[in-house]
């Protein structure tokens, strides 16, 4: 899923300075789920926003909605009746959901609550592990299923660096050391043959080096 | 002869090699680079320049390679693939080609959170590997990465790293086997303490082969102190210090010396091993040591090539 | 008021009573402010206990809303760590008592409004010792800065 | 006829077994003398191992008593006599008179407040002061007081009476004579507990003469928040105690003062109030006295290790105080022999704390000669048999639990107590009943009329709070149509007015403003549900407790006497009418595991009319007890004693056994389990015994029966049922020798898979004897002279690989050593195995009987021979075992290369000894069964932290788990002796019973809801629900388990899409009464 933090308040507040009705959009799905942008933190946050206006003395408007999912149109088109009631809204949604609800509202001021952090997922309760870059280009076939690219501090693609020790990365003994795991998975398998073999500098125009990416399913659209 | 270097020429005639490593300054200042080549000259075939070592911002290693030419000291500009991508590394390469640099060892480099811009982007476009092929496809195949070609190849003399002491153990021959398979001529091994450990890699290598494909230089770094020992063993990844050498260090009336003296021993040891052709002494901010330790270890005087 | 409540401090005006809202668990808290009763122990009047089937039901969401409503102060009561009937619930609220007490820091709204405490159905005497502490604090932080009124 | 039980004393055992029998269908009269429930439990401050506040979970216990229509109480009763006819039990009791009238009696409390007299309180042990009509404390169940006739003015003077002046229910009655009852009765219990030995029999120590020299029990109620002193530890001076003196075993392991038994508990409680004592007073030097610390017990040997070596809570001398002194300042100064160094010191402390031991109580041996039953030599109640009738008199139909019988802790008195309840009703035709479901009547209309009656509480509110002006003040909140004020709510005037006026005013919702909920609330629901309306649909405030008991100011307690009416108000506007709902029960239960605990628990079962199904891991039943020469103290051979439990059962036609046969799958809840059974038990009944199969097998491996001294073939049979050949499913290659051999066509090399539906599991799968890893560091297998107990049964047992000549494996026996603790506490494994000191001093003294003249050592560290086990030790010392003490800094030494020899520390005498020995017995603990955590996690039972299965509550529900309707009994949950393991075999027959006599088990009510609409499956709830009661539904979306779920609602606050709401306590139900409180005050509705 996609992975977020709530924003610091500071800049939250900085944000919504100049305005009274403010409109605290929650979406449903990833960042529900991550626990940072659904119905429950919109409550939350709408709850802090409300104290710090009286305490302020602002008279302020605080709503809150969440809907299915802010990086939908359809989904997005449902809320018009709640927006149009805010001077300004902000959205609990990752970066994708903020910029259609600002593209779909382009008269009102559409800020960001979160910052997006990444894709991954719960390794326990409470904690995101990032797993995937979304490259354009899917090793996993070779790596024994952990990807070098996002788990590796240096993406490398030709095993671990001289800074794995003890199953850690060089970084962070907090961290471990992806090569360390993949070694050991494919060795498990007996498949360390594309380990042990020269593989060649890899071609980053997929992974958003080449400009923004598109994807187009052919099949699907009508020209 | 693949770049026609002195130490090329020193390891091709089977002599037993020794580099060092000079650290470049936090500054503009060419000076320190010239002190410690004066300290240097005479007791090493070619010294090191680190590339932005710990990711701290240092005088560039082309830059100061070009000083250690002007000094007569024949230079190993380290490059690493942290901070630039392929373009600007065969760039920069070609560039130190033509200065007159006829070595080059190319590494990861250390992840940017150790140093002083830990919130500076990092390239990794391609790895030490890849980097050790590109260069070798340039020197013998004329080309760039890109297959395009070039009418005046640099000549150059690939070197690696190795390290023994980081994990996995088993898969770090194999490494070994990778980058010689990339094109590397020779090897600097990370600074070895625990010498046993270090056999057992180096006695793989021999049995598969290897340590007659490639010039390995053993690393060594004496120590300074017992609390440095700890460091290193606790804090830097990548390197072991058994307890034995920690509590030499520790119950050493004179530390510094114990630390030399250490070194110089282990130098020793590595003299007699099949497949060990030469060491790397790294005296980081310690250069003033190196002729003593390279005297005490018998290798003096360094052989012409 | 008898001369020996312990409940008139000297630095508030007199008139300041603070309004406190006390989430309370169904079996520790709640039951010590009944045995409290029972032992006729004497505490300030300012806290109105809600009755929880465990502090562990107690939402951010709750915390938050009273002290938006105009509480004073705000209170989370559960059993002693270790002892939650319902296994870790009190745990969960202690998180969220940190967490909300972050939320109100980040807001410059004194977290010290806002407090968590762990006591068991016997001890009567320090449910009536929380109350006063809470009734004291508040009444050294003064009225909630949300009472003053909208300013214009 | 209906079926009924006589329960006698209402403390914890008592009141376990009572619960038991009354959930299971059982008419119970509770008897006990005092006039209050609650045994000794109410006296403890915290209990150990976990510090739980003792009464904090002791109270639902005895609510719960109180609440249960199947059970009576009848307090300040006693027995008179008993008749057996047709039989049944007649039985007279005799109530003395409490001079208060349980029916009118509030409980309010006024009469002990105006009583003008006070006396030393003997529930505190002395100390501090009572009424003469008191509550014997607090929380007393029945909650009334009563007056004590020795002390009431009244009664001495013939004036006062100022008690029934103020008591305005009329409750009070000086002409109360008591009275005796006639009652029959299947079966009777006897919990009627042990007491604390009174020192004044050791002079030498001064209790009762010298100010500071306190009893244990004392110094509980010192500690106790809610004792004389609100928590506070002082000396008779009312100054702290800096330096503190605990003296262990006093009356203990004494046969000065004629109790040479271990009273089992003083190490524990000694340890737990020497930290206690440290916490109120951290400052405070504390010593500890002590002979042997036996901490004997789940977390008990770490408890100590904590106290002691980690964070050094007391310092430790092992001696045993000749004398006390009393200085004139009033310090107390102890001369001691340390045992240690011999030395004779002084020590000079500001408070002495006697560990008193544990003795029959009071009127024990009336009572036996009453009920026609034995007494032991300690004047306990003698059983039936020590180790396989722990809960039997020798008197059918009357059953022992708790401390009536020797002393035990709270978790061992909570499984004898359970276990009695499944004893009592075994073998009975008699018909249970079970109350009738109340109904919950649905809501309808959605108009909201709140109606708000206000309670007087006599004076109780009504002299601090304004009762008519709050009653004129809900008038006017929202909603309210209706309000009216009571003298007493809960009297039964009080419930009928607010019955009347619910359907004469059409009220949809009520709001009393009286006292507590958690004691009133049932009251008044089953008021309003008579009235026809949902009893959710009321709600409570409490400005009594929380008001006008605690408040003086008459302005301000009115001020929230009226927001707490308006907050109630508020809520109950927003109440939903919730139902329960009933699930129909599968009557059939499945044991898992066929050692002695699961066998015992299948015959309750089956004797009590329910089908079992029994899965056993070996192809063969018994667990370890077949194995065993003898069990102690009985000298019956195991095998016998595990032939007459399955026997019993069989014999009853509801066992079903599967042997060689494991779990492999167990899903649903309480009430409706599936289970799929994998069975590898290849040989039928129709096999012959010829044994041709044995002679083809072509696998040969070490027969684990006689614990690896010989070998056997993967097919074989053991002189245990099922009387047939088996094969072992572990060592089998399947290679199908045999079953060409085979005559008959009996074996058949193929898996079978079973289904079996049950309402309940018990697990009962023991534990292993001996962790190798730890026990190689003693040579064991290097040496055949090194052998563990376990072998040594083996090798004295007749049917052993010696013929019961253990000579023939050794050649002589002159030299022998047992080492205690061999695997155990020292290393590997930091827990002590509870029973191995026990078999190791029985296999010492067994070996010295056979052997009279050989030399025959025990090592230990701490001799934990607990209980009446000490007879054991005192037996094996007189004949002539010697004793020595090593400490695990210096664990003995073995060696074997050239001959048998042991090195050791003794640590008495400070001297080392070199040991030749022929023999060294290593007394092996009790370690998890491999799968245990495969099992755990099949039937969703948490592990503790060394792999034995975890209980619900260590202290009072040590047989429950967290995954309702499983039960553990025996070794799985820890190592334990026979006897414990019987015990508690019955304990979880008698909650398993609690569910399959039961025809429908209602769920639902205060559970939570998730709203599918609103669902994102996220997975929180899942992870977070305690009690594993929420899964993702066919829909793809949460949904709780209704039957599972237990309304804690933290699933409602973690929810991050607000899709939870728990039931009667919504958000729209908390909220507004927020708002009530903080916001406007709305007038009018």
């Amino acid at each position: 899923m996609i992975v977020g933090d709530r924003k610091p308040m500071d800049e939250i507040l900085e944000m919504l300075e100049p305005y009274e009705n403010i409109l605290i959009l929650g979406c449903g799905t990833c960042v529900t789920v991550c626990l940072s942008g659904g119905e429950r933190e919109a409550a939350i946050l709408a709850g802090q926003l409300r104290i710090w206006g009286k305490k302020e003395g602002k008279n302020l408007n605080i709503m809150e909605h969440t809907i299915q999912r802010q990086c939908e149109k359809e989904w997005v088109d449902e809320m018009r009746g709640h927006v149009e009631k805010a001077d300004v809204v902000l959205s609990l949604a990752c970066g994708v959901g903020v910029q259609l609800v600002a593209e779909m509202y382009e008269e009102k001021a559409i800020y960001p609550g979160l910052n997006t952090t990444f894709m991954g997922y719960p390794v326990v309760h409470g904690t995101w592990l990032e797993n995937c870059r979304g490259c354009g280009n899917c090793v996993l076939a070779h790596t024994g299923g952990v990807c070098p690219i996002t788990r590796c501090a240096k993406s490398l693609l030709n095993g671990p660096c001289g800074g794995s020790q003890d199953g850690k990365c060089e970084i962070s003994k907090d961290t471990e050391c992806a090569w360390q795991v993949i070694y050991e998975r494919l060795k498990k398998k007996d498949q360390l043959d594309w380990m042990n073999s020269y593989q060649p500098p890899r071609d980053w125009s997929t992974a958003g080096d080449g400009g923004p990416r598109k994807s187009v399913k052919i099949e699907e659209v009508i020209d | 002869m693949k770049a026609g270097s002195n130490l090329e020429k020193i390891l091709e005639a089977g002599k037993f090699a020794v580099t060092s490593e000079i650290g470049p300054p936090k500054s503009a200042n060419a000076n320190v680079i010239r002190k410690k080549c004066g300290m240097l000259k005479g007791f090493v075939d070619a010294a090191n320049i680190t590339d932005n070592q710990t990711a701290i911002v240092r005088l560039s290693s082309i830059a100061a390679a070009n000083i250690l030419l002007q000094e007569g000291i024949e230079p190993v500009a380290q490059m690493t693939v942290r901070d630039r991508n392929r373009i600007a590394i065969q760039s920069d390469l070609l560039g130190a080609a033509a200065l007159g640099v006829k070595n080059v060892l190319c590494l990861s480099g250390d992840h940017q959170v150790f140093g002083n811009h830990p919130q500076s982007k990092n390239v990794f476009d391609i790895d030490s590997m890849q980097l050790i092929r590109m260069l070798k496809d340039m020197r013998d195949e004329k080309k760039f990465e890109c297959g395009d070609e070039m009418d005046v190849e640099p000549r150059l003399f690939l070197g690696a790293a190795a390290n023994p002491f980081a994990d996995p153990f088993e898969f770090r021959v194999d490494r070994l086997a990778k980058k010689i398979d990339a094109g590397v001529d020779f090897i600097q091994t990370q600074g070895i303490y625990d010498v046993p450990r270090f056999e057992k890699w180096l006695n793989e290598a021999n049995d598969r082969g290897l340590t007659e494909k490639v010039y390995i230089l053993g690393g060594v770094i004496p120590l300074k102190s017992a609390g440095a020992a700890k460091y290193i063993k606790n804090k830097v990844a990548g390197m072991m210090v058994p307890d034995e050498v920690i509590d030499r260090m520790k119950n050493a009336s004179d530390a510094k010396q114990e630390g030399i003296k250490i070194a110089i021993e282990t130098i020793e040891q590595l003299k007699n091993m099949k497949g060990v052709h030469g060491v790397h002494v790294m005296a980081i901010e310690w250069e003033e040591k190196v002729p003593e330790i390279v005297k005490e270890s018998g290798l003096l005087p360094r052989p012409t090539a | 008021m008898e001369a020996d409540e312990a409940t008139s401090t000297s630095e508030v005006p007199e008139e300041f009573r603070p309004r406190i809202v006390a989430y309370c668990c169904n079996y520790c808290a709640y039951a010590a402010a009944d045995l409290a009763g029972s032992m006729r122990l004497s505490y300030p009047p300012d806290v109105k206990v809600i009755r929880l089937p465990c502090s562990g039901k107690v939402e951010i969401s709750y915390l938050l809303k009273a002290l938006e409503e105009g509480a004073d102060g705000v209170m989370v009561a559960g059993c002693m760590e270790g002892d939650c009937h319902f296994m870790e619930g009190n745990f969960r609220a202690k998180r969220k008592v940190r967490h909300a007490k972050r939320l109100l820091e980040e807001i410059g709204f004194d977290s010290q409004r806002l407090e968590m405490f762990n006591l068991s159905s016997a001890m009567a005497g320090r449910f009536a010792e929380i109350i006063l502490e809470m009734t004291e604090r508040i009444k050294k932080l003064g009225p909630t800065p949300l009472r003053k009124g909208v300013k214009d | 006829m209906i079926r009924s039980a006589l329960v006698i004393g209402g403390g914890i055992a008592g009141m376990q077994a009572a619960l038991n029998l009354a959930d299971q269908g059982v008419k119970v009269t509770m008897v006990e003398r005092e006039s209050s429930i609650g045994g000794i439990m109410p006296k403890l401050d915290k209990t150990f191992p976990t510090l739980d506040c003792s009464m904090c979970i002791l109270s639902p216990f005895m609510v719960d008593c109180s609440r249960n229509s199947n059970i009576e109480i009848m307090t300040l009763s006693e027995v008179d006599s008993v008749s057996r006819e047709n039989g049944r039990f007649k039985v007279n009791i005799h109530t003395k008179p409490r001079y208060v009238l349980l029916d009118k009696c509030t409980g309010c409390g006024t009469c002990v407040e105006k009583c003008p007299k006070k006396f030393p309180n003997e529930f505190d042990e002395g100390q501090g002061d009572r009424k003469a009509i008191h509550f014997l404390f607090p929380q007393s169940i029945p909650q009334a007081p009563a007056i004590e006739y020795e002390n009431c003015t009244y009664f001495r003077t013939g004036k006062c009476k100022l008690c029934e002046k103020f008591c305005e229910v009329g409750a009070i009655d000086f002409e109360d004579k008591g009275s005796t009852v006639e009652k029959e009765f299947d079966s009777i219990i006897i919990a009627t507990g042990g007491q604390i030995y009174e020192p004044d029999g050791r002079k030498e120590y001064g209790y009762g003469e010298y100010d500071n020299v306190i009893t244990s029990l004392q110094l509980e109620r010192l500690l106790s928040a809610s004792g004389p002193t609100m928590g506070e530890v002082t000396k008779k001076d009312g100054s702290h105690p800096k330096k503190v003196a605990f003296i262990n075993c006093v009356g203990s392991r004494d046969e000065k003062v004629g109790h040479d038994y271990c009273s089992r508990v003083c190490c524990m409680y000694g340890l737990k109030e020497a930290l206690l004592l440290k916490e109120h007073e951290p400052d405070a030097e504390i010593t500890i006295f002590y002979m042997d610390i036996r901490s004997a017990g789940k977390g008990y040997d770490e408890f100590y290790n904590k106290i002691r070596y980690e964070d050094k809570i007391a310092e430790f001398i092992r001696a045993r105080p000749a004398e006390i002194f009393e200085n004139p300042n009033k310090t107390l100064s102890l001369s001691y022999e340390d045992t240690q160094t011999a030395e004779i010191k002084d020590l000079e402390v500001d408070m002495v704390v006697l560990n008193v031991a544990i003795i029959p109580s009071d009127g024990t041996k009336e009572l036996a000669d009453k009920l026609g039953v034995g007494l032991n030599k300690y004047g306990f109640f003698e059983k039936s048999s020590f180790s396989l009738g722990p809960l039997d008199s020798s008197s059918p139909g009357i059953h022992i639990c708790g401390m009536a019988s020797r002393p035990l802790d709270i978790t061992d008195s909570t499984n004898q107590g359970i276990g009695a309840a499944s004893r009592a009703t075994t073998d009975l035709a008699s018909e249970r009943t079970f109350p009738p479901s109340a109904g919950y009547p649905e809501l309808e209309t959605d108009e909201k009329r709140i109606g708000v009656f206000v309670c007087h509480c006599g004076k109780n509110i009504a002299s601090v709070v304004d009762v008519k002006a709050l009653t004129e003040y809900a008038k006017k909140l929202p909603n309210v149509v209706y309000s009216e004020d009571n003298i007493f709510s809960c009297s039964e005037e009080g419930q009928r007015k607010i019955m009347e006026a619910v359907k004469r005013e059409g009220l949809t919702r009520v709001v009393v403003s009286a006292c507590s909920p958690r004691t009133h609330e049932p009251t008044f629901q089953a008021a309003i549900r008579s009235a026809g309306l949902n009893p959710f649909l009321l709600d409570m405030a409490n400005i009594r407790n929380h008001c006008s008991w605690v408040h003086k100011d008459k302005a301000e307690a009115l001020e929230k006497a009226e927001i707490l009416t308006r907050m109630a108000v508020a809520r109950v506007a927003n109440l939903d009418p919730l139902s329960k709902t009933s699930v129909g029960v599968t009557q059939v239960a499945c044991i898992v595991g066929g050692g002695v605990a699961g066998l015992t628990a299948a015959r309750d079962l089956t004797r009590n009319g329910y089908k079992v199904h029994l899965v056993e891991k070996k192809p063969y039943l018994g667990g370890r007890l077949p194995k065993l020469a003898s069990v102690y103290p009985e000298e019956t051979s195991g095998s016998e004693l595990i032939m007459n439990l399955i026997e019993s059962a069989d014999e009853t036609g509801n066992l079903t056994v599967y042997p060689a046969s494991e779990i492999a799958e167990v899903e649903g809840f309480v009430g409706n389990f599936e289970v799929t059974i994998e069975s590898r038990d290849y040989v039928d009944y129709s096999c012959d015994d010829c044994g041709k199969c044995v002679d083809v097998c072509p696998v040969e491996v070490d027969d684990d029966f006689n614990e690896g001294l010989t070998k056997r073939k993967a097919i074989f049979k053991q002189n245990t049922f099922p009387d047939k050949y088996y094969i072992d499913p572990e060592t089998c290659t399947l290679c199908g020798e045999c079953v060409k051999a085979c005559p008959e066509r009996a074996i058949n090399l193929e898996t079978q898979t079973s289904n079996v539906s049950c309402g309940t599991l018990v697990v009962a799968t023991g534990f292993d004897a001996g962790d190798p890893e730890e026990l190689l560091k003693h040579g064991f297998g290097s040496h055949k002279g090194i052998v563990t107990i376990s072998q040594v049964e083996r090798l004295l047992h007749e049917e052993g690989p010696t013929g019961g000549d253990i000579k023939k494996h050794v050649g002589k026996v002159e030299n022998v050593a047992v080492l205690l603790c061999a695997d155990m506490r020292w290393g590997k494994n930091d827990y002590c195995s509870r029973y191995c000191c026990l078999t190791g001093t029985k296999t010492a003294r067994t070996l010295k009987e056979r052997f009279p003249d050989a030399n025959i050592f025990v090592l230990y560290e701490n001799l934990r021979t607990i209980g009446i086990h000490e007879d054991l030790y005192k037996e094996a010392q007189s004949m002539g075992v010697l004793f020595v003490k090593y400490s695990f800094d210096e664990m003995p030494k073995v060696s074997y290369t050239n001959g048998l020899k042991l090195n050791v520390k003794d640590q008495l005498l400070g001297v080392e000894l070199d040991l030749p020995l022929d023999l060294l017995v290593l007394a092996e603990g009790g370690v998890p069964v491999e799968g245990s955590h495969e099992l755990s996690k099949k039937l969703r039972v948490p592990c503790s932290g060394g792999g034995f299965f975890q209980e619900a509550h260590v202290k009072l529900a040590p047989v429950d788990t967290s995954n309702e309707g499983i039960y553990i009994a025996g070794g799985v949950q820890y190592p334990k002796d026979v006897a414990d393991s019987v015990a508690q075999g019955s304990a979880a027959a008698a909650r398993a019973l609690t569910i399959i006599t039961k025809e429908a088990l209602e769920v639902g009510g205060i559970v939570s809801f998730i709203n599918p609409e609103l669902c994102a499956a996220c997975l929180t709830c899942i992870r977070l629900c305690p009690y594993g009661a929420i899964a993702i539904n066919e829909d793809g979306v949460a949904e709780t388990n209704i039957a599972k779920c237990r309304g804690c609602g933290i699933c409602t606050t973690e929810c991050p899409a607000k899709a939870i709401e728990l039931r009667h306590f919504e958000d729209d139900q908390i909220i507004p009464m927020v708002e009530q409180y903080l916001g406007e005050v709305t007038n009018g509705g």
